[in-house]
């Protein structure tokens, strides 16, 4: 059963009212612009065991990805392709009321929000993830830790997710001359990766006193706090909307969704933009073969 | 959804759609309000062959005093599908799909329900998928918000909820399960309409920015179409013109 | 570990003596006799997805059962047989204390008695339900819903089972000449149901102040709250007893078994003759191919 | 049940069965009371090579309040198998079998304790299959209820178990695994055998109306038996004469 | 999560006093020597479906092992040797404090001490368990059962274990001349074990009052529940170390763990003895074949 | 352990083990405190490539009322390894191996935190191994020493640990993952340094006394080193010199 929050962490009224006057000047608490997100940092190639691993933070938020690329057995309905699995950790390191155990409601939806903005416009080419057609594929498990938790893991989660795929290395598979194959034992394949996918989270905050509402990018966690509304859109490269999800107690007025639209679209490119430069930066540092 | 299996043709020549629709037209839509006894509320709704069976209890006490909340009702909302509701067989147990949907029908009725009206208290929301034919979410809100108000809570507007499709290219109002699996986008959509306030908004699939908003429009249609069917049940009932099934 | 139960919805003192004076009048406080059945409404076929369904209310009480029927294996003991799984779900729409979640030792032993009152009696030829020996069988999923609960779920739940057997639907299997198995794609076979079976349940009410005791047939809910004990008799359509179970706080004298064995027989013939009316209707009014 | 193996003969010429008994005798009965030391009651009993060892604890106050009856004891039962007890080996964890069995064991062991001497208490009772070789169930029911007597807890009579099979068209009394595997009905049954008040009625197969009742008058004469077993246990236990085991 | 036990059974002031006045004194409050374990009484082959069952009191502590021998699959980093499962199951007839459910983490890690006691050191040759190299051997199940808890529950495991391995029967298996495996109906084979090895426990109580340490063998309940810290140390029949493990609130002082080990070799030595003594009686009073 | 495989060679005919490392040498350790912000206490630690996430809450008040103690602290320990720390991808579910090592962690540490200090409250203590390269555990207990000190919480001694292993006879210290699977034997040990009070020690594996004595000294010299590099990080961390990570 999903149930209504409880275990929220209490605002204090005095850092409410200041986030709200903030937002009546038109700039925020931490002098953020309505659509600007926070610094990111970006880590790489951290957990020699894994196939593909980053480190993102988003504000004081901080995301861990691991990437695990095996050997499974294709869906009866995909024979040709490989299996993408996505799954959530809120590490219990990361937050006073995270508690260990099987994921929540929320870390659920938090993995299938990632995995559906990036299954259907096929941002990987799961038909490239096969190693014996209809047999044996490839299996691409996708693990995201939340390890500190300062608002909108969402997006802190679907760049680590980028990155982590971009960066993360498979063994090669060739077929003999007798059709027998053949997993080279070295890790030097790129995961097919043929759009760059990134969700873009926008909080509605109404301040209940003067009726006006507010819509900010990137919340932080005091401004999720007070937020009533997550809307969070996912963007290919090519900017497509690959994804939608509507999140939180409250709504959002009809006639406000172009302006969210916006404000997310313009988000997502500077997530983008910042994707694009961390592995430009890494390419060209990094001797090529 | 997105399997293209280039053999399945999903319009006639004439552009109608496999079950005869066009593709502005919602299914036949049967809606019955006070079907349980035990239940506080409850309501069948049918979306052409997607059944579904909503109950409400509440406000009521729960066991587990560290779920209420002093100045709200707590909403507790479960949507399940029954094994036999599925092609194959679906497991009993709460799958990754349920329990995300389960989130998002709660979220979808916690902006209508005046919970400020019962401090202290739960209110419970089972969503049975009965058969499922595509569009279980959006006709279990549509169900789940007629219970509720069967159950004499007080709301600030039913929810009515419906998705649409994009299905070989084109915009469809209320996809089929046949649509979903062989379209290209699914946005399910979900809203107060007298307040034009929307509860539940989910896209699983790819559109342009353009088709989103026709999208947006066509959900719009298809809500205000079924809002309308949604009081006409309640007046039905309440008009003591029918005893429940 | 079973635990007596503390949940019981409590059953106002007043209307509880107005039950047991009608009782001691030699009838019953909805006005039925000792030995009547509620009025029971049918319905099947309501489910497309199901390869069989039904819907019955017994009074006020009413259950959902849907059968599927999939390919399965075989268990190693029995190679030439098709498999029946029958499970209960209390639906928590059906009442205030029923919960969601993994059934319950009620669910249980309810799936468990409907289960055995089919088995050994073989009411279904399992032994028609193969595809190919000993490798591929038809498992049947006999999913039991109770969807309102007004007392007498065990009655209900079999007749309910018992129609959606009779009016299922599985794709008809063939072999071809060179011993390839065809499964059809349409579903046009019957469930081989050799023998229609029933349970009839009757309860046991003790007025504690004069000590009188009274067996009733297909008790309601309030009545049931005040039985002490119920005891559930299976019989097949030609007489045989096929299963039999004693439940509840209390225990039954030895010299009242004749009289609970007559009543629940006589109970069980007007289900399957209910059932009969039913399927006979069903049949004469659907064309036949 | 109702494996009908043609090959398999359960009954000598002479009429006897499989381990030599005939038709209306039961297993070696070997029962002893009080032979653990940390329970507040305990018992092991033997029906051939079906071994059970039952505890009791309580009247007691367990950490959770919510399953306090005001008026009476709460009685909790587990029906539990080891792993090594079967002859395959069996997941400890609980079966649906094992579910049902422990509720119809503790339902048949409600009538016989005087619950209302102890308000706002639990008993706990807990039976362990240890090996098993048909009638566990009844066997169970006997040494719970010596358990209960051992923990010093007032009941209205002692309850004794024992099954009674139809194997290849004759009455057995007690069966044991092969009898039960190849048989075609089982009929556990538990009473009180004083007050003749059964606790326990469990039908697995199939009987004429003439067979049941032939069955059942069989089953009071080996619970009749059982019973004066029981009631010798209990007082060589409290004779002192015997040690714990 | 592992947490601190806080449902442990309290000892009553007056009588830790009693137990420390003993130590004080060189002796224990039930008249053993520090380094004396208590009686030991052993029946093996009382489970007729177990493969090898034993039954052990120490003092009044009560465990029960017992065997099953079943085909499986091997590990595919073991495909020339058996396989080795160790469960525990604290019965909740044991203690007042145990509860039914799956196993907590003392029976966890009761499981795991005695299976690594076997486990490096080979005690078991499993390379002998072999049924079809690469794909069937035989699975060896070990449950052991806490009946009566009275103190020191790993050395009365890894006594029962023992002895539970040295009496089972498991079938013979044989190739024909063609190759194929046969699998005797008859039970004949000893499981292979190479060596005998025990686990041996130690206390450490240290009186608060006066600092006194003092170590003890084979702790009776009320000890242990006195004792701040057990060590565990298991020896193979030849004089190996073949695991260790500290448990318990405290810690060791590095000085006093060879006294530890000598004490803990000592009580092993006398377990050994009783295991041997046992198997040679029975063995010579059993008729061979 | 213990899979002999003949042709794996675990030293040079130099004597250095497969990393370089002569047999009593620690690997590249890293350590860094406080490195998370909502944790009351955070520390991060590199055994070469063995890497650990570990996380203080409290002393706290949980939900739970009935897990606080009248006279001292609660702790609660949880080790885990992410799904992507091991060379096969490990169910996030908790496995034995992991229950088991959550106590033993635990006990390791309860010697040194002063909890008398703290009555009535949880101390909640998380380990999350990121990456697993052999001593996982012992790295696990130096982490959370380091996340309880960070926490302000009050400390008999830091706790540090290293494990040493026999590896083709050789003793070897904090051996890694693949010393470890070709070992005969792994030691693990953790300790308050400077009270020589042993908190943690287990072994997997055979050694003769005398080997265990070498080996018990040879962890020593790890511990002793460690501890060190506890001490500086502590100190850098409270020079306030370092923001966190």
């Amino acid at each position: 059963m999903s149930m209504t929050p409880v275990e929220i962490p209490i605002i204090p009224k005095i850092r409410k009212n200041a986030i709200l006057t903030f937002l009546s000047r038109g700039t925020r608490v931490d002098e953020r612009s309505f659509d600007s997100p926070r610094e990111i940092n970006i880590k790489t190639d951290l957990i020699p065991n894994a196939n593909g691993s980053s480190y993102v933070e988003l504000g004081k938020t901080k995301v861990l990805a691991g990437i695990k690329v095996e050997p499974g057995t294709p869906f009866p309905d995909t024979p040709q392709e490989g299996n993408l699995i996505v799954s959530v950790e809120f590490l219990p390191h990361a937050s006073p009321v995270f508690e260990p155990g099987p994921p929540d409601e929320r870390a659920v939806e938090l993995a299938r929000i990632i995995d559906r903005s990036l299954r259907d416009v096929r941002a990987i080419d799961l038909s490239k993830m096969v190693i014996t057609p209809g047999r044996k594929v490839w299996n691409i498990f996708i693990d995201i830790y939340v390890v500190d938790y300062d608002g909108n893991m969402i997006d802190a989660s679907s760049i680590a997710t980028m990155l982590a795929l971009l960066t993360a290395k498979i063994p090669k598979v060739s077929t003999t001359e007798t059709g027998e194959i053949i997993i080279s034992e070295e890790k030097s394949e790129n995961i097919p990766v043929k759009k760059k996918v990134v969700t873009a989270t926008i909080a509605k905050i109404t301040d209940e006193n003067t009726g006006n509402k507010y819509y900010i990018a990137d919340p932080s966690l005091e401004e999720e706090m007070i937020a009533d509304t997550l809307v969070t859109i996912a963007f290919s490269e090519d900017g497509l909307i690959t994804g939608m999800q509507k999140s939180g107690l409250s709504s959002i007025h009809s006639d406000d969704i172009p302006k969210i639209l916006n404000m997310s679209r313009k988000l997502a490119e500077k997530y983008l933009a910042k994707i694009n430069e961390y592995i430009t930066l890494k390419t060209s540092t990094t001797p090529s073969i | 959804m997105g399997i293209l299996k280039p053999g399945i043709k999903l319009f006639t020549d004439e552009g109608l759609r496999i079950d005869g629709r066009r593709p502005d037209q919602l299914r036949p839509i049967k809606i019955e309000v006070g079907v349980l006894k035990n239940a506080d509320g409850s309501a069948y709704v049918e979306y052409g062959n997607t059944k579904i069976l909503a109950a409400v209890y509440g406000p009521r006490d729960p066991g587990a005093r560290h779920i209420l909340l002093p100045n709200r009702a707590t909403l507790r909302c479960r949507y399940h599908m029954a094994p036999f509701s599925t092609h194959e067989r679906k497991s009993p147990a709460p799958s990754r799909r349920e329990i995300e949907l389960s989130k998002v029908i709660r979220e979808a009725l916690e902006p209508a329900v005046i919970v400020e009206a019962f401090p202290r208290t739960v209110i419970d929301i089972f969503i049975e998928v009965l058969n499922a034919d595509g569009g279980t979410r959006t006709a279990g809100v549509t169900a789940a918000s007629l219970a509720l108000a069967d159950a004499g809570i007080p709301m600030r507007d039913l929810v009515a909820g419906v998705a649409v499709g994009k299905v070989q290219g084109i915009l469809v109002l209320d996809e089929n399960e046949q649509e979903d699996m062989y379209g290209e986008a699914d946005l399910p959509v979900a809203a107060m309409p007298t307040l034009r306030e929307i509860t539940l908004l989910q896209l699983n699939g790819v559109l342009t920015e353009e088709e989103f908003y026709k999208a947006l429009e066509l959900a719009w249609q298809g809500i205000n179409q079924i809002y309308k069917l949604q009081k006409e049940a309640l007046k039905k009932r309440y008009a003591g013109a029918e005893e429940e099934e």
